[in-house]
């Protein structure tokens, strides 16, 4: 369904991935790797945020390696950046709606799977996002994601300065949209331990190349570990 | 007490054309994140295109409202995608931008003047009836501005805060990217932003046309305080630059009933300075 | 022949303008668009102080330098802390300011009437304004001397580090405001002080005289010749006010109909030409594109080249009357500043 | 010089990033600063060196005569002067200005930078040029009169630019981001070199772990805003707090 080959990008002059290749099913894929392994950027190159320098991306058995962004929203591909993930000065109201300009079902029964899923951000739907907490506005970025009714959805480090507590909960969410809505879900984390549990397929990447891509039950801690230098 | 209500009353009546210009402005800062002298022109031109529909193609006043708002609108569109776009798209910083559109407010300008002189031109107003309000006067004409321009800062401010284009137009000022990543076709939202944005200009100079009179400079002479008004009531918000326009010209009329007219300038351009000191690095 | 060393004057005074704002925009990224509210100020209080004061030319000028430090400390502390879009709009209130106040302020300027006549500081007949354009010419090459040392020397490299990343330089231990301050107060003066000096130029000043398009006018100048590089005000005033104010307004052979229409053609024109540069060559003519010191050093290289020609030649018939030694001193200056030539490209 | 910072908090919108109880750095040579994304490391940099206002808290300098001094009242550019310098995550450059100029510009004190420099185009000393020449000839610099090009060399300049003005607490903000492996270890060789010779002690905030294993004698680790542990390296990677929050609880 989502095909990548032989990626290649980065800033300015900076390579920061590099001959990547793989494909995502109706799965949930992890991308471990320690920080500054280029998770964050092959999410943004996904999404086309960051543009593709070499290889292909295909989706549904169409190159949109040069498509722009809003027209990959509009396929069915959603993203969730790890910073700069909500519209700070709107309402947690007018963030989900925003969410709701693709895709063809009622805004109105999204809305409700939503604050279904994430009973806080009905409480808060007047409030403005850049006001709420690290841990509502993870799950904001996700809900109004997850408004788009994606066929993908590419989550960068939806953990990433939330206490544990929010972690549980926002993976938890993350596996029952996954059940419920049957999508693909690429998943970059540096939470290993956590992610291994709810993840189909890991992939490792180290210095923007692929280190290893396997089943989760099958990857020991250990050779986690090593890839994480610690 | 009744000095209040003079000052009120005058500086409302006063301002509306300036409250259409300011909220014109705004959106365009809100979106683009530079201030755009070339603005002002949109001003004179609507004032002009009003005259040329008005004088030369004899339409009545109130007919030739609509099409010559249009019209700036429309020139508003092609400075953004003959201009602008290109110079953000080449990566000229904000402050150059606005050096650009200085630029480009003396070629519209001077070209307008190439084109049809610098005189003075009188729109052919309708029949003008008086009105007294609490021991002021007014026209007709004042009024039927008032309400348009009420009627215009109502739908405009509608439209930004309730409806789904103001919802993509408040998204892709907020958050480019992620405006993007939702779906948001930045290009098609600039367009229609500054086709608004021009025609509210338009609007702005025809009233301001039709209250004295026409000319090549009345744009430039307003743009100043299209500016502070705009960066006073809060950069990025229409609702205090709607809110700022009518307390600037409560000011402006109440230090003018005062002194001179030309010390309410003044008083005025002083406070602006103070206030954006006081801000201190932030713009909005 | 009387009006046209009027026009260079004018020139003059455009390029002073356009140095002090290369040291305010070009070295140090200050968007001071209120020139015009500096230069009036200077060119009123000259006029003020002349006439309704009855004060000499030297003592008017010493209280404009006076009161010009307080105005552009004001102004540098009310603006240096913002950003460069606030910066331009305050700067530009400053100057309608001004232009507000001259009109208002009736009981010194004379508002709309006008103000005259102000005095040269000398009077030698026929040959006044020649003198004068002697000085100016003096002022303005004094002006470029500094610019172009002020670009090789460590407070150059100093301005420029700030104008390229003001928080980096911070973090290396520079005191950025205070630097900031001095040379914004500098460069305004200066620009104050040109007022000055253009006020007996004008003899007669009028309220009309201090409109934007002056601030534009040298703005476009600094923009079209490269506000990067040392010579580009002069560069853009010549191209811009000499070639329009001077070669065409005042020499090419147009119609009467069309004179009229010359000075609005040429604001259209201006404009124009600053929106080309700024889209397609944001660096103007002479762009920075080798270290600027290098070019320096070429230049003064070539400089010094032309100088010793001049200087044999000087020599040579000097020589046919005096001392043959007398050319020892010559060669040895012009070594030393090759010296320093070599010293700023190593 | 040692730094140490008590009840350092920083909230924006009201939400903490940071929290430090008590904690000190700069007294072990070379130590690290490690923890996962979002810990609030750069808050934690940005407090120390006075570019961020802590909410409330202290930050107190021991200078070498032995007495604290608050940082609380000075501005960034002070507390840079009094020796506490740091290097950029971000590439942050003088794109105007060529290699050595850059270099220059650091290092001249400002009495020789100010107007009067204009008359005399004061060279700084003979010491500090050769100081800067030995720099440029230790790094593989394309053209040291020319300006820094690549991501690479505007990278290697920031962290140049820091030492050559002599810091005595050094921070370094990601150094390996965006630098070739060679070149990042001639860079610690060149900083060790300074930390043995008594000029200057250094923290390292690193995602290569390897670097900080290799080369700190001291880690602290910063995991939703608190330092969770610190001690020598072996502890530190033996430490199951740390291998948690790491990779996940």
């Amino acid at each position: 369904m989502f095909d990548v080959q032989n990626l290649g990008s980065g800033y300015g002059d900076v390579q920061i991935i590099s001959e990547l290749s793989f494909g995502v099913g109706n799965e949930i894929l992890a991308v471990l790797g320690a920080n500054g392994a280029g998770k964050t950027t092959l999410l943004a190159t996904l999404a086309k945020v960051i543009p593709v320098r070499s290889g292909a991306i295909t989706w549904q058995g169409q190159d949109v390696s040069a498509s722009p962004a809003y027209e990959l929203s509009k396929r069915g591909i959603a993203y969730v950046p790890q910073e700069g993930n909500v519209f700070p000065n709107l309402s947690v109201a007018e963030n989900l709606s925003l969410g709701a300009l693709v895709g063809t079902r009622p805004k109105e029964d999204r809305l409700t799977e939503v604050y279904d899923l994430f009973p806080r951000l009905a409480e808060r739907k007047e409030q403005r996002a850049g006001s709420l907490s690290g841990g509502e506005g993870q799950m904001l970025a996700v809900g109004r994601a997850l408004m788009q009714d994606p066929q993908l959805l590419l989550l960068d480090e939806p953990s990433a300065g939330l206490s544990p507590l929010y972690v549980d909960i926002l993976f938890q969410t993350i596996t029952e949209a996954r059940k419920s809505r049957e999508i693909s879900i690429v998943l970059a984390e540096q939470n290993a331990k956590k992610t291994l549990e709810i993840a189909d397929r890991v992939l490792v990447l180290s210095l923007g190349r692929m280190h290893l891509l396997e089943a989760a039950k099958d990857l020991s801690m250990k050779r986690l570990m090593k890839a994480y230098h610690i | 007490m009744s000095f209040i209500i003079d000052a009120i009353f005058i500086g409302v009546l006063q301002a509306s054309p300036l409250i259409l210009a300011a909220m014109g402005f705004t959106l365009i800062y809100y979106l683009n994140g530079f201030i755009n002298f070339g603005y002002g022109e949109g001003i004179t031109y609507g004032a002009y295109f009003a005259s040329f529909l008005n004088l030369s193609l004899g339409m009545s006043f109130y007919l030739s409202i609509v099409p010559a708002a249009m019209m700036t609108g429309a020139v508003s569109v092609l400075t953004y995608l003959y201009v602008f776009r290109p110079a953000i798209r080449r990566g000229v910083k904000p402050a150059e931008l606005i050096i650009l559109s200085v630029g480009l407010s003396f070629v519209l300008r001077y070209g307008l003047i190439l084109m049809v002189g610098a005189e003075n031109v009188f729109l052919d107003e309708p029949p003008i009836a008086f009105f007294t309000f609490a021991g002021t006067g007014a026209t007709s004409l004042q009024f039927i501005a008032l309400i348009l321009v009420f009627t215009f800062a109502f739908n405009l401010y509608w439209l930004i805060y309730h409806t789904g284009f103001g919802e993509k137009v408040r998204g892709l000022a907020d958050n480019p990217d992620l405006a993007q990543v939702s779906g948001i076709d930045p290009h098609r939202v600039s367009i229609s932003v500054w086709f608004i944005a021009g025609s509210a200009a338009g609007l702005a100079g025809i009233f301001q046309g039709v209250f004295a009179l026409v000319n090549p400079l009345m744009g430039w002479n307003l743009i100043l305080i299209t500016v502070m008004v705009s960066i006073i009531g809060g950069v990025g918000s229409v609702r205090g630059a709607l809110i700022a326009a009518v307390l600037a010209g409560i000011l402006t009329a109440a230090i003018t009933l005062v002194t001179k007219p030309l010390y309410a300038e003044v008083a005025l351009l002083s406070a602006f300075i103070f206030i954006l000191w006081r801000r201190g690095p932030r713009m909005a | 022949m009387a009006y046209l060393i009027f026009t260079l004057s004018l020139l003059l005074i455009y390029v002073g303008l356009a140095l002090a704002l290369h040291i305010q925009f070009g070295l140090l990224g200050i968007a001071n668009f209120g020139v015009v509210g500096f230069w009036g100020l200077g060119m009123y209080a000259m006029g003020v102080l002349q006439v309704q004061l009855d004060m000499s030319f030297v003592d008017a000028l010493f209280l404009v330098l006076v009161l010009s430090i307080a105005v552009s400390w004001l102004m540098g502390w009310l603006v240096l802390r913002l950003d460069p879009q606030a910066t331009l709009c305050a700067t530009i209130a400053f100057a309608a300011i001004v232009s507000l106040l001259v009109v208002t302020e009736k009981w010194a300027t004379m508002g709309v009437v006008g103000l005259g006549t102000i005095r040269y500081p000398f009077r030698i007949g026929g040959g006044t304004e020649y003198l004068y354009f002697a000085f100016l010419l003096a002022v303005v090459v004094g002006l470029q001397i500094l610019v172009l040392r002020l670009h090789r020397s460590p407070t150059g490299k100093l301005l420029q580090a700030i104008r390229d990343n003001e928080e980096l330089c911070a973090s290396l231990g520079k005191n950025t405001f205070q630097v900031k301050m001095f040379w914004f107060v500098i460069a305004s003066v200066v620009m104050c002080l040109l007022g000055a000096l253009s006020a007996p130029l004008n003899q007669f000043l009028t309220p009309n005289m201090i409109v934007p398009s002056v601030t534009f006018a040298v703005w476009i100048a600094l923009i079209l010749g490269g506000k990067g590089h040392s010579l580009g005000a002069v560069v853009g005033v010549f191209v811009t006010f000499g070639l329009f104010d001077i070669l065409i307004e005042t020499y090419a052979p147009v119609s009467p109909e069309l004179a009229v229409v010359v000075p609005n053609m040429k604001l259209f024109l201006y404009g124009l030409l600053l929106m080309a540069v700024l889209i397609y060559r944001p660096t103007g003519l002479l762009a920075p594109t080798t270290p600027p010191e290098h070019v320096w050093a070429e230049i003064r290289s070539a400089g010094i080249a032309a100088g010793r020609g001049a200087m044999t030649l000087f020599q040579n018939g000097k020589n046919a009357i005096q001392n043959p030694n007398t050319n020892q001193p010559a060669d040895s200056t012009a070594a030393q500043e090759n010296d320093g030539a070599a010293d700023g490209k190593s | 010089m040692k730094l140490s910072a008590t009840n350092l908090t920083k909230s924006y919108t009201g939400h903490p990033v940071l929290d430090i109880q008590n904690a000190s750095f700069g007294g072990h040579g070379i130590e690290g600063l490690i923890g996962p994304n979002g810990a609030g490391k750069s808050t934690l940099l940005g407090c120390l060196t006075r570019r961020i206002q802590a909410t409330t808290g202290d930050v107190r300098l021991d200078g070498d005569d032995g007495v604290p001094t608050s940082l609380m009242g000075y501005q960034s550019y002070e507390v840079a002067r009094m020796g506490l310098v740091k290097t950029n995550q971000r590439i942050q450059n003088f794109d105007s200005l060529t290699i050595r100029d850059s270099l220059r510009m650091a290092a001249t004190p400002s009495d020789k930078q100010d107007w009067r420099s204009v008359w005399t185009l004061a060279p700084i000393d003979d010491a500090l040029e050769a100081e800067i020449a030995t720099l440029l000839a230790r790094f593989p610099f394309s053209d040291p009169d020319g300006y820094a090009m690549s991501g690479g060399e505007k990278k290697l300049l920031d962290i140049l630019r820091c030492v050559i003005v002599k810091p005595k607490l050094f921070l370094m903000d990601e150094p390996t981001a965006g630098l070739p492996d060679e070149i990042t270890q001639d860079v610690m060789k060149l900083v060790r070199e300074k930390v043995d010779a008594g000029e200057m002690t250094v923290m390292i905030i690193e995602h290569d772990l390897d670097l900080i294993w290799k080369n700190c004698s001291y880690v602290h680790f910063l995991s939703e805003g608190s330092i969770l542990f610190e001690g020598k390296p072996d502890a530190v990677k033996k430490n199951r707090v740390v291998a948690e929050k790491y990779m996940g609880v």
